[in-house]
């Protein structure tokens, strides 16, 4: 509708609603640079004490930086599995001729309405057969398996929409259906890509419970159970300090998410398409 | 000649369906299989284990049976016999001790182990340490309580060294009764349907999935209308805010969430300045805080869908509104509200499938209370049974069987909603056919 | 070229062997794993059995055993992390893949032994020894399940009735009155009943807010069931058949109890339950409650973190008081037990129970009983100077006799839940006392069947 | 190169599309495929570059038997209705497309681009992106591809109808062109029949599944085999009738005339119904079998003008005069309509 002019009372009527969130996120950043006061929500004065853990380990926490680390091999490895498992399958879905293709897709829906948690005892015996239990790569394969009904559907629904003659286009140039597909296809669904990459990254960065149960003896702590110990630990009393570290937990997210925002807005536009 | 079809879609289907069947479909059947066991953390997962121990004792005499058996099963006697005798010398003690016990105590029957070390502490080149008194123990003893089993012909083994035989009824009756691992039982099923917290939590998970989805649609609505008239750059700051819980670990929101309702937090505050008096507005108003959580982080994707759809109703209609005078709420009301009838039902089907098995937002922001079962849903529930219960046990057969129905109630609605949204045309045939 | 050759073949075999000769050489190495909850102050349930290693090395060394131990231990702060990590314990155990030494609590010996995750560690440890000869005599049924001894208390704790000393006064207790109010809790001259009067009290005079009178635990937990164990009756458990047992007038004792604090007294805030526990302790250790129930290692958080520098002036502390004729003064005590998981086979086993036993040394054991405000678990531990120089730990060791202990029993699970129930339906206002226990005892005998006596 | 179908059939699951077609387009011939949506033109093609698969028949390129090959073993070029341009490739790219596939080296491919794209006129979009041209410009773009590697075959699906009025008309010469030049047989799938005429040398008309008349456009228009091929071909479009025969005479309320010469008594029977097909233009004052009633449209093209004639029967013959407009709405008007160039028809359709 071209660009509209700012409707003021809409505008205020927005501010009020997403107050809560504006409130929320500014203080988290506020909070995590001001000595926190007591008698009141406002900040005393301004201090970097908060962030020590970046440079110093919280007694019987660990290190801040090996748990990022973790976490960010976990994530990506998430990530890489989803996404090249869901692009892959999602295009079968989408666009290729086999027997059974409609229950696939139905299972794959059926499969998005199960509460994933109540499965850890099947998982754990699953993993055992395989070989994989108390491994790190086995809690990333079930993490992606868990992902994965999600991912095919918001990739099918992406890939519906590029249109057929693309395709056809490319066959008649002489290009092998995977030729198609590498070529051609994927590079129109990106935004697809990212916006799956983001959300099954951000699945991923705050997984908390699988590692904890199928690889109790792994060394590799995570952001999310260091994060928990700190806000759990009932001798600390640093409010402060858990606000840094929350922080420093939500930024490598946004940082991601601003990047990649205008194609973040798509990630259910796919998935709409009927 | 018709040979040429194409292993393409294999490649590119075998790795996710490897994946989601070992890791997610071959789960969930399993997860049906156990709901109808006894199975909990106390009687392990893997394997039989058969036991006779003081409460088995008890229980056999309570169940009838017969008494002279459960005597002879429950006795435990330190014999020096011919074999007892024997196995010392094979025991690894040193050889003037297996001879002076040769010597001393051949022949000799004890009650009990207390007594057994009392005698044993009698001799002079006893058994010094506990270890080795221990070995001797081990060796004269002739019982089958606290002998663990793993398989029913070790059991009935355990049976002949003891020297007792029954017959094959009594035994497999035995078994039954030592074995301390799980059973096959509907108990779970007749359990859930006779609990009145079932139908406490039923109308929980009800109450929880409607209210947030009207917080979800109504302001996924809102805000896709309100920033559809809006200078563009305003709209990608409230599109981007609105998002920005949906892209935060769960523990951080909740946190702030919690920050935000505190006694001393940001609400307490802000309408302290009006002469309230601070509470903690989260244990005050559970299920408010329970659905405004979940809401702000919900209505981001509903937002984005309807977003999308409002830009690709054609400019024309809007133009000719417009043109007919209609003020902007008009044409939402007359305009583009009917033509959005088929988003606004994608995003409440998909919605109240996504409420209905998830928790993890209540799980930390109230896990459930305050009070007994004042939030709790069927998803937290479930994991509450199956994943976290502090005393106790954790009941893996129970959780499994909510976890079940919570299954069941997806299915229907997925189906329903298949239905709906015309799930023919999502899977129209291919066009191209080589 | 064929002896190249025949280097080429020998040098996997080479490779393979040098790591052996080598371990053949130095000697064995055993790692010992240890799991344990443990926040920054606890750290010493597993850091403790590092220092009982060292020990142990000398002693293998002295008897000329080849053995070298090194303890790895996986500790986790919060009961959220811990909990899952129980969980953990249960799979990686059956997998194989489980810790050999594991800190959990007494409740998790029936449910690990039926298990056969745990070994009876009457069968490896000589008991009757030291130090274990030394173990308050009250912990040792705490260990047990099924005729054995499954475990050895790692620490104790209890927990404990308190009161605000200014509040007091101002209520017209005089100096001698409240130094001698224990003592005539113990006796069971001071109840309940006056628990709630002088909460009405405080709170009329103005000193706590309305609701903060009589101010308990903030979430569920096992100290509720102090409330039961005071009345006439409570016994949870029958010792000669191992069945637990509901007692409903002691039942009814409980939930009238705070039935009253809430609705006929309004000592207690209705919607009390559930709140924040920063809060909470923020609360209680400024003056703002007047009467409340904690643990021993509250005193930790109060003076360290909450900043109360004089709390033997200001908080006074007994046994929660008898629940009137026929009952007696109690306080739960939980304590936490070492135990020894099906992981470790044979030498590890042996190993891992001197381990278990050195760490049981006065000494040891004292480093986390004051590190964390913790009890100690022996009766010598009260003469290591550390321990009987701290007054807390001191004084407060003295309730641990009259303690009780929550019942080991497979089906604690489901009985707790369910009385938990009928207590927040009471506190909601939803049912009367009568009908909460009407409702309990009805559904419990539904479920439950003949797991539980009803009395 | 000769493009043969031969019994050509094709059905999705259980509904039959095309039935037993069968078609020659002869070396460097260029083909429509006219008809109204639905008929399966647009099916056919696929069917011949490989798109779909056949059910059952036989096609040939010259005398190799391509049924069964794959797209990309065919050779054929397509020019897709909405152009099908990767949208994330540079014009240049887009024409390099099936080069690069086929592997030939970058200065091949350059030269072949530049080659082609001299003939489209676009050397100086090379470095653009889909997005950025305008429709016209996509349509060359999407040509250049199509015929870069040298095709075969040139098949093209309603090529101009995402193009506006006055673009069509020019590129409708310059597909011509181009085609000519490059010599490839060629099929164009259209529902216009003035592109259809302008642009091929015959016409092969389809409804229903069916090919009903293949030919030159003057052929279709002369001497159309059935009413639907009359009733399609021709704009304004033709005016039909229906009637009996009666002792060798066509009629019908209003209308009344004697059958012309060429009918003999065994080719149509007294009581048999038939229609007649009247063009606008044999409709006029001057022929001789009269036909009386009421003006009741009027439409003036400029040059022409077109009326409809209404009969008191109710029946409407146009009529398509030059001179500007003489008559008016609501005139009572007696003109003729000449019989030798009227085509009947029998119950079924088919020209008698």
């Amino acid at each position: 509708m071209g660009d509209r002019k700012t409707n003021w009372p809409l505008t205020v009527f927005l501010l009020i609603v997403s107050a809560p969130i504006l409130i929320m996120y500014l203080w988290l950043f506020i909070d995590s640079i001001s000595e926190i006061n007591v008698e009141s929500i406002w900040p005393k004065e301004f201090t970097l004490r908060n962030w020590r853990f970046l440079v110093q380990d919280i007694p019987g926490h660990g290190s801040v930086w090996t748990a990022t680390r973790n976490t960010t091999i976990f994530a990506a490895s998430v990530v890489t599995i989803v996404v090249a498992l869901s692009s892959t399958a999602g295009y079968a879905l989408s666009r290729l001729k086999f027997p059974y293709r409609a229950q696939f897709l139905g299972f794959v829906l059926l499969l998005h309405s199960f509460p994933s948690v109540t499965l850890i005892i099947s998982l754990f015996l699953m993993l055992r057969m395989v070989g994989l239990y108390d491994t790190l790569i086995g809690v990333i394969l079930v993490k992606a398996a868990l992902e994965l009904p999600f991912g095919i559907w918001i990739m099918k629904g992406f890939y519906d929409t590029v249109p057929w003659e693309i395709e056809m286009a490319g066959l008649q140039d002489g290009a092998s259906r995977f030729q198609v597909w590498h070529k051609l296809v994927l590079p129109q669904i990106m935004p697809g890509i990212a916006a799956l990459a983001i959300f099954s990254f951000m699945a991923g960065w705050s997984e908390f419970v699988l590692p904890l149960i199928l690889a109790p003896s792994s060394e590799a702590r995570l952001l999310s159970v260091y994060l928990a110990g700190l806000m759990i630990d009932d001798y600390l009393s640093d409010f402060g300090l858990f606000k840094a570290v929350g922080l420093f937990y939500v930024v490598p997210v946004m940082i991601f998410y601003l990047f990649t925002q205008d194609k973040l807005m798509n990630i259910y536009g796919g998935g709409t398409k009927g | 000649m018709r040979g040429r079809r194409s292993l393409l879609p294999v490649w590119f289907m075998l790795p996710a369906s490897v994946a989601v069947t070992v890791f997610f479909v071959i789960p969930v059947f399993m997860t049906f299989v156990f709901s109808f066991t006894s199975m909990s953390s106390d009687t392990g997962i893997l394997g039989n284990r058969y036991i006779v121990t003081e409460a088995t004792i008890r229980e056999l005499t309570e169940r009838g049976v017969d008494a002279d058996l459960v005597k002879r099963l429950g006795s435990r006697v330190f014999a020096f016999d011919q074999a007892g005798l024997a196995a010392v010398g094979k025991s690894g003690l040193k050889p003037p001790v297996v001879k002076e016990i040769e010597e001393k105590l051949a022949g000799a029957v004890f009650g009990s182990e207390k007594e057994l070390f009392a005698a044993l502490k009698s001799l002079k080149n006893r058994p010094r340490s506990f270890r080795d008194r221990k070995a001797v123990s081990k060796a004269v003893v002739n019982t089958i309580v606290n002998r663990e089993f793993r398989t029913a012909t070790g059991f009935r083994a355990g049976l002949a060294s003891i020297n007792v035989e029954v017959d094959d009824a009594t035994f497999d009756r035995l078994l039954g009764l030592v074995n301390t691992s799980w059973s096959w039982t509907t108990k779970n099923y007749v359990e859930l349907l006779a609990s009145d917290f079932t139908l406490k939590i039923l109308a929980n998970t009800m109450f929880y999935v409607f209210f947030t989805l009207i917080f979800n649609v109504g302001f996924a609505l809102v805000l896709a209308l309100a920033t559809f008239y809006m200078p563009s750059g305003q709209s990608k700051f409230f599109r981007a805010v609105w998002l920005i819980p949906r892209i935060s670990p769960s523990v951080i929101y909740v946190m702030l969430w919690k920050w935000f309702t505190f006694d001393s937090g940001f609400m307490s505050y802000f309408l302290g300045t009006f002469g309230v008096a601070p509470e903690n507005w989260l244990n005050e108003y559970p299920w408010t805080f329970v659905i405004f959580a979940n809401g702000f982080v919900g209505a981001s994707m509903g937002m984005i869908i309807f977003a999308s759809a409002v830009l690709a109703i054609p400019r024309d209609v809007l133009h000719a509104a417009e043109v007919d005078g209609a003020y902007p709420w008009q044409q939402v009301r007359r305009v583009i509200l009917p033509m959005m009838a088929w988003p606004i039902l994608f995003v409440t089907s998909y919605q109240t499938l996504s409420l209905l098995t998830s928790f993890e937002y209540i799980l930390l922001l109230t896990d459930g209370g305050p009070g007994f079962f004042t939030t709790e849903t069927w998803a937290l529930n479930a994991y509450h049974t199956a994943l976290s219960n502090y005393y106790g046990n954790l009941r893996y057969g129970f959780g499994a069987t909510l976890a079940v129905v919570l299954v069941v109630v997806g299915i229907a609605l997925s189906l329903l909603y298949l239905r709906l949204f015309d799930f023919k045309a999502l899977v129209a045939e291919p066009p191209i056919e080589s | 070229m064929k002896f190249k050759r025949l280097i080429l073949a020998a040098l996997p075999a080479i490779l393979f062997a040098l790591p052996t000769a080598q371990a053949l050489a130095q000697a064995q190495e055993m790692e010992i794993v240890v799991w344990a909850p443990a926040d920054q102050n606890e750290r010493y349930r597993f850091e403790a059995v590092a220092l009982a290693a060292n020990v142990l090395n000398e002693e293998l060394k002295i008897e000329g055993r080849d053995i070298k131990v090194t303890v790895s231990a996986r500790s986790f702060a919060g009961s959220q992390t811990w909990q899952q990590l129980k969980q953990g314990f249960s799979l990686a155990v059956e997998a194989g893949q489980g810790p050999h030494i594991i800190v959990g609590g007494h409740e998790d010996i029936p449910v690990w032994g039926n298990a056969g995750l745990i070994y009876p560690i009457e069968e490896y440890i000589d008991l009757e020894a030291w130090p274990f000869v030394d173990v308050f005599p009250s912990l040792w049924p705490i260990m047990s399940w099924n005729g054995q001894i499954w475990g050895v208390p790692q620490d104790a704790e209890s927990r404990p009735f308190f009161g605000w000393i200014p509040h007091l006064k101002a209520i017209g207790y005089s100096d001698a009155d409240v130094a001698a109010l224990p003592e005539k809790v113990k006796s069971g001259q001071y109840t309940l009943q006056n628990v709630l009067e002088d909460a009405k009290k405080i709170q009329d005079k103005g000193l706590v807010e309305k609701g903060y009178g009589f101010y308990p635990r903030a979430t569920k937990g096992g100290d509720y069931w102090q409330f039961y164990a005071v009345q006439k009756g409570g016994d949870m458990i029958d010792d000669t058949s191992g069945k637990l047992i509901l007692d409903k007038g002691a039942l009814l004792g409980y939930y009238q109890f705070f039935y009253d604090a809430v609705f006929k007294y309004e000592v207690t805030k209705k919607n009390h339950l559930g709140m924040e526990w920063d809060q909470w302790y923020n609360e209680v250790a400024n003056g703002k409650a007047g009467l409340w129930h904690g643990g021993t290692w509250h005193y930790a958080r109060y003076t360290r973190r909450e900043g109360l520098d004089d709390f033997f002036g200001t908080v006074m502390f007994a046994l929660i008081p008898s629940g009137g004729a026929g009952g007696k003064a109690t306080t739960l005590t939980h304590p936490l037990t070492y135990l020894i998981s099906k992981q470790a086979k044979g030498e590890e086993l042996e190993i891992a129970a001197r381990l278990i036993t050195i760490v049981s040394e006065p000494r040891l054991n004292t480093l986390h009983a004051i590190a964390s405000a913790h009890l100690g678990i022996t009766n010598a531990q009260t003469k290591v100077s550390q321990y009987s120089d701290d007054r807390w730990t001191a004084e407060a060791t003295d309730l641990l006799k009259s303690a009780f202990a929550l019942p080991n029993s497979v089906d604690f699970g489901q009985y707790d839940t369910l009385v938990w129930k009928g207590l927040t339906a009471t506190w909601s206002g939803d049912l009367s006392p009568q009908d909460a226990v009407d409702t309990v005892v009805k559904e419990m005998a539904a479920t439950m069947g003949n797991k539980v006596i009803i009395r | 190169m000769e493009i043969r179908l031969e019994n050509f059939s094709k059905s999705f699951g259980p509904v039959k599309v095309i039935e037993d077609m069968d078609l020659t387009i002869g070396d460097c011939e260029m083909v429509a495929l006219l008809g109204p949506s639905g008929c399966g033109k647009t099916t056919t093609l696929y069917a011949v570059c490989g798109i779909h698969r056949v059910t059952s028949g036989r096609i040939w390129f010259g005398d190799k038997d391509v049924t069964d090959l794959p797209p990309q073993k065919k050779n054929v070029g397509v020019v897709f209705q909405s152009f099908a341009l990767y949208p994330h490739l540079s014009v240049f790219e887009n024409i390099a497309f099936p080069l690069r596939i086929r592997k030939d080296g970058s200065a091949e491919i350059e030269r072949l681009v530049k080659e082609m794209a001299g003939v489209l006129h676009m050397e100086e979009l090379l470095d653009r992106r889909p997005g950025q041209l305008s429709g016209g410009q996509q349509q060359r773009v999407a040509l250049a591809r199509a015929l870069v590697r040298q095709p075969d075959v040139l098949l093209m699906d309603e090529p101009l109808a995402n193009l506006d009025a006055g673009l069509r008309l020019e590129m409708r010469s310059e597909i011509r062109r181009i085609q000519r030049e490059n010599g490839c047989t060629s099929i164009l799938v259209t529902h216009d029949q003035v592109e259809a005429m302008s642009m091929c040398d015959r016409i092969a008309l389809m409804n229903d599944g069916k090919i009903q008349q293949i030919g030159t456009p003057d052929e279709m228009y002369q001497q159309p085999r059935n009413r639907f091929v009359a009733g399609f071909i021709g704009n304004p479009p033709i005016s039909f009738c229906d009637g009996v025969i009666q002792d060798h005479r066509f009629v019908t309320e209003g209308l009344d005339f004697d059958l012309p010469d060429r009918f003999e008594a065994a080719s149509i029977t007294a009581g048999q119904k038939v229609t007649i097909g009247v063009r606008p233009e044999y409709v006029r004052p001057e022929f001789a079998v009269p036909i009386e009633g009421e003006i009741t449209f009027v439409e003036s093209q400029g040059r022409e003008v077109l009326y409809d004639l209404t009969l008191a029967g109710g029946k409407v013959f146009r009529s398509i005069q030059g001179g500007g407009p003489k008559f008016k709405i609501g005139e009572n008007v007696r003109w003729g309509i000449d019989i030798g160039a009227t085509f009947f028809f029998d119950e079924r359709g088919n020209r008698i």
